[in-house]
C-alpha cells in the first residue's frame, strides 16, 4: 500500500478542536532491506497541511523518522460544529492524498 | 561507610527503576492505543467485502457469518460457531474462506495462498477482519456453546491449551498458566481465565505496532505455535478454531470494542 | 487504489497539482543534517533557552522503538513553531511545526527511534527559541524469536 | 517403553469425554504440517511431555524420579573447564532465536534468557517466568561443581525438575555444548555483570 486511505476525525472539545488524521504510508527511511536482501528506497510524507474553512493552520515538515502509517493530532482555537477541516500530504515521490471532514 | 551508604542507594533506585520500567511500559502502550490505524484497514477491508472476486465474480456481500446472509452487525461477536451448511465450528477467517469457495467459486488452494500478509501487502484476510469485527463494537461476547460440535470445539481447545509439545516442551499454558508473569516486558495474560481472556479477546484483531500489520486471531495462534517450536498450524484447522473458540468462549460476557493495538 | 488517488494522480498528469507542491516547502539541509547541532543551525536556530513552558509527553520506556508516541506542546506566549530533534538518531530532525493564527501550538505524533536517547522539542516565539528535553529509553519485547 | 506405559497407567485419568493427550495429538498429526526445520516428529509427544500433560505438571513423586533420572543420563559433559566467555553468553542470553520454523537450519540459535529471567542489571527488557537471575554468582562461586550443576540445568532442565517450563537447551539440539559453556560463564564468571 503506497498512498492508501486516511482517515479523520475532528471533535469539538473544551474550549477547542481535536483533530486525528490517519495516513496509510510506508514511511520508507531507505534504509530497510526487502526479504530479497535490496534497500527499499526512501519514501516518505514530507509535508503535512491542515486547513480550516480553506485557510491553512498548521503547516509541517516532517522527515522519515515519523513511524509508518502516520496518525497526528492538532489542535485548533475553539471552532465550531460544521466546520470544514481539510488535510493534505505530500511526499518526497511527489505522491499526495487529502482528507476533509466537518467538525463534530 | 560513604561506599556503603551509596550501594545502598543503588540498589533502593534498582527497585524504583524496575516498578516506574512496568507503569512507563504501560502508558507507553496506552499512548500507541490511542490513535489506531486499525481504521484504515477497515476502510480496505470494506472494499474488500464488497467487490467482486473469483470466477463467479460475486462479492462476499452475501456471505452468511451466522446472523443471516449479508449481515455484519454483531456477527463477529457471536464466532466461533457451528455452521449447519458446513457441518462444522467455524471462527470467521475459517467463515471467509468458506464463503469464497462456495459464493465466489474460488479454490481452497488459491484462497489460502496468502493468509497472511506484511505491513505492504496486507492479506485479505486481516482487512476484511479489522471491517468485519469493528461491526460488532458494541456487542457483548457470545460464541457458540450449545451445539455438540460446538462443546467438543471447546473441549479440544481446552485441551490443546495445556498440551505439551514441540522442540522446546511448551504448552499454551507454560506461558499463559501463571499470574503476573512477563515475556520480555510483554505482560502475559492467563487466558484460560475469564477475567484475563475478556480484555485480550475484546480488541482482536488488532494493528500490531512492532510490524506495522494488522494481525488475526488465526495469526496469533500460529505465531504462537511457530515460537513453541511446533510445525505449522494449518490456517482454519479444526485445532486453531478450537483454540480460538476456548479463549473467546473463555472472554464471553465482555462487550467487544477492537480492533485494537498490539506491541 | 482508493479514488481518491487515481483523480490526484490524473490531477497531476495534467498539471493542474502543481501548485500544491510549489506551496510545499522541506528543508532539505536541516533535515539532511546529521547532527542535532548542524539541524538547528540550518533552521536558523542559533540558541534555546530551557523552559518549562516547553511540554513533552512521551514515556520514559518505549517497547519498541518502530513508534514511540509524543505529545509535544508549548505555554510560551505567541509561540508559533515547534521543532522535534531525537538526538541519536541518524537524521536528528524529526519534524517542524508552524502553527497559524487558529492553531493551537500542540502536536502529536509517533516517531522512530534507532535507539536510546534525548528528545529535544524547541519553540520559536517572537523569533526566540525555548527548549525542553526528555530521555526515552527504547528496549526490547515479546519473544524475539 | 512398556515401563512408562505402565507408569503412565497409574496416574489419574481425565473425566470422560475429555480428549486425552492421545486424542490431541492425533488431532495435531492431521492439522498441522511440516515447515522448513520444523517437521512433523515435534507433534509427537516424548515420555516427559505426555507426563506433564497428564499431570497438568504435578507428576508422582515417583514417576517424576524414575523419568528424571532417565533424562539426567541425556546430560553430555565435555573435557575440562565448563567456564566459557561471558560475553558470548550475553549475546546467546538475548537472542530468541532457532529452531523455528523460518529460523534456517544451522544458524546459530539463541537461548531467549532473557525472555524469562533477569540477568545483567543493564537490560531493562527481561521477563519474570523464570526465577531472576542476578548475582546468581555471587552467592554460588564459581566451583567445578557449580559449573557441573548450571551446566547440566541449562542442557536438560527436565533432569532436575520434570516439568519445568524450561526448553532442554542442550537435549533438544538448540544450543551447542561451547554455547552453553558461554552461559555457564554469564552467569559463575566474577567479570560478568551477571555477578557485578
Amino acid at each position: 500500500m503506497a498512498a492508501g486511505p486516511m482517515k479523520m476525525r475532528a471533535l469539538l472539545g473544551q474550549g477547542y478542536t481535536d483533530i486525528r488524521v490517519l495516513m496509510n504510508h510506508p514511511m520508507e527511511t531507505g534504509q530497510r532491506k526487502d526479504p530479497d536482501g535490496k534497500l527499499v528506497p526512501m519514501h516518505f510524507i514530507q509535508n503535512l497541511t491542515v486547513k480550516v474553512n480553506g485557510r491553512t493552520v498548521v503547516d509541517a515538515q516532517i522527515s522519515q523518522a515519523v513511524s509508518r502509517n502516520p496518525v497526528f493530532s492538532f489542535r485548533l482555537k475553539g471552532g465550531a460544529k460544521g466546520d470544514k477541516i481539510e488535510v493534505s500530504w505530500l511526499d518526497n515521490q511527489g505522491e499526495s492524498n487529502s482528507t476533509e471532514a466537518a467538525v463534530a | 561507610m560513604r561506599l556503603a551508604a551509596f550501594a545502598a542507594l543503588a540498589a533502593c533506585a534498582a527497585l524504583a527503576q524496575a516498578q516506574d520500567s512496568a507503569r512507563e511500559i504501560q502508558r507507553y502502550r496506552q499512548m500507541i492505543a490511542e490513535g489506531s490505524p486499525a481504521e484504515l484497514f477497515e476502510v480496505e477491508g470494506e472494499a474488500l467485502w464488497k467487490k467482486p472476486e473469483g470466477p463467479k465474480k460475486v462479492s462476499l456481500e452475501r456471505c452468511d457469518l451466522g446472523e443471516g446472509p449479508g449481515v455484519l452487525k454483531g456477527a463477529y461477536a457471536h464466532l466461533p460457531r457451528y455452521f449447519k451448511d458446513a457441518d462444522s465450528v467455524m471462527d470467521l477467517e475459517t467463515r471467509l474462506l468458506h464463503c469464497m469457495t462456495t459464493l465466489q467459486g474460488r479454490s481452497r488452494e488459491e484462497a489460502t495462498r496468502r493468509v497472511f500478509g506484511s505491513a505492504d501487502r496486507p492479506s485479505e484476510f486481516e482487512s476484511l477482519s479489522a471491517y468485519i469485527a469493528a461491526q460488532s463494537r458494541g456487542v457483548r461476547i457470545a460464541p457458540g456453546m450449545s451445539h455438540p460440535k460446538e462443546k467438543a470445539s471447546y473441549e479440544l481447545g481446552r485441551a490443546l491449551y495445556f498440551h505439551r509439545v514441540g522442540a522446546w516442551d511448551f504448552s499454551c499454558a507454560s506461558c499463559h498458566g501463571d499470574e503476573g508473569k512477563r515475556i520480555r516486558m510483554q505482560e502475559l495474560p492467563v487466558l484460560y481465565k475469564p477475567e484475563a481472556a475478556r480484555p485480550v479477546i475484546a480488541t482482536w484483531p488488532a494493528y500490531r505496532v512492532s510490524t506495522s500489520q494488522l494481525v488475526t486471531l488465526q495469526w496469533r495462534m500460529n505465531d504462537c505455535y511457530r515460537q513453541m517450536r511446533t510445525p505449522e498450524p494449518t490456517f482454519a484447522s479444526e485445532t486453531t478454531v478450537a483454540l480460538i473458540h476456548f479463549l473467546t468462549a473463555t472472554a464471553r460476557g465482555e462487550t467487544y470494542h477492537g480492533p485494537g493495538n498490539k506491541r | 487504489m482508493n479514488r481518491l488517488r487515481r483523480t490526484l494522480l490524473a490531477a497531476l498528469a495534467l498539471g493542474l497539482a502543481r501548485p500544491l507542491a510549489a506551496l510545499a516547502a522541506w528543508n532539505k539541509d536541516a533535515f539532511g543534517a546529521k547532527t542535532p547541532g548542524d539541524a538547528l543551525k540550518s533552521l536558523g536556530v542559533a540558541g534555546a533557552t530551557p523552559s518549562k513552558e516547553v511540554v513533552i509527553d512521551a514515556p520514559e520506556i518505549a517497547e519498541n522503538g518502530a513508534v514511540v508516541p509524543i505529545e509535544v506542546s508549548s505555554a510560551v506566549p505567541g509561540t508559533t513553531a515547534l521543532i522535534v530533534v531525537i538526538e541519536k538518531n541518524p537524521f536528528p530532525l524529526a519534524s517542524r511545526f508552524d502553527f497559524r493564527d487558529g492553531a493551537l501550538p500542540y502536536a502529536k505524533l509517533n516517531v522512530k527511534m534507532g535507539e536510546t536517547s534525548d528528545i529535544r522539542v524547541l519553540a520559536e516565539a517572537a523569533g526566540k527559541y525555548y527548549s525542553a528535553t526528555k530521555e526515552v529509553k527504547v528496549t526490547i519485547g515479546g519473544c524475539g524469536g | 517403553m512398556s515401563r512408562l506405559a505402565l507408569l503412565l497407567a497409574l496416574v489419574t485419568l481425565p473425566a470422560l469425554g475429555d480428549p486425552t493427550p492421545q486424542d490431541v495429538q492425533k488431532v495435531m498429526q492431521r492439522d498441522f504440517h511440516g515447515r522448513g526445520q520444523a517437521g512433523m516428529d515435534r507433534v509427537v509427544q516424548d515420555g516427559v511431555q505426555r507426563l506433564c500433560t497428564e499431570s497438568h505438571d504435578r507428576p508422582p513423586a515417583e514417576l517424576a524420579k524414575a523419568l528424571q533420572a532417565d533424562q539426567m543420563k541425556t546430560i553430555a559433559y565435555p573435557q575440562g573447564s565448563l567456564l566459557g566467555d561471558w560475553q558470548r553468553g550475553e549475546a546467546i542470553a538475548q537472542s530468541g532465536r532457532g529452531l523455528t520454523w523460518n529460523d534456517k537450519p544451522g544458524d546459530a540459535a539463541g537461548g531467549s534468557c532473557y525472555n524469562c529471567h533477569e540477568l545483567s542489571p543493564q537490560e531493562l527488557s527481561h521477563g519474570t517466568l523464570g526465577p531472576s537471575l542476578r548475582g546468581f554468582g555471587r552467592t554460588r562461586g564459581a566451583s567445578p561443581e557449580v559449573q557441573h550443576y548450571v551446566y547440566g540445568k541449562i542442557y536438560n532442565a527436565k533432569a532436575y525438575n520434570l516439568c519445568s517450563q524450561m526448553p532442554r537447551l542442550g537435549a533438544s539440539g538448540t544450543l551447542t555444548p561451547e554455547q552453553i559453556k558461554d552461559l555457564v560463564a554469564l552467569l559463575l564468571d566474577p567479570a560478568s555483570p551477571v555477578n557485578r
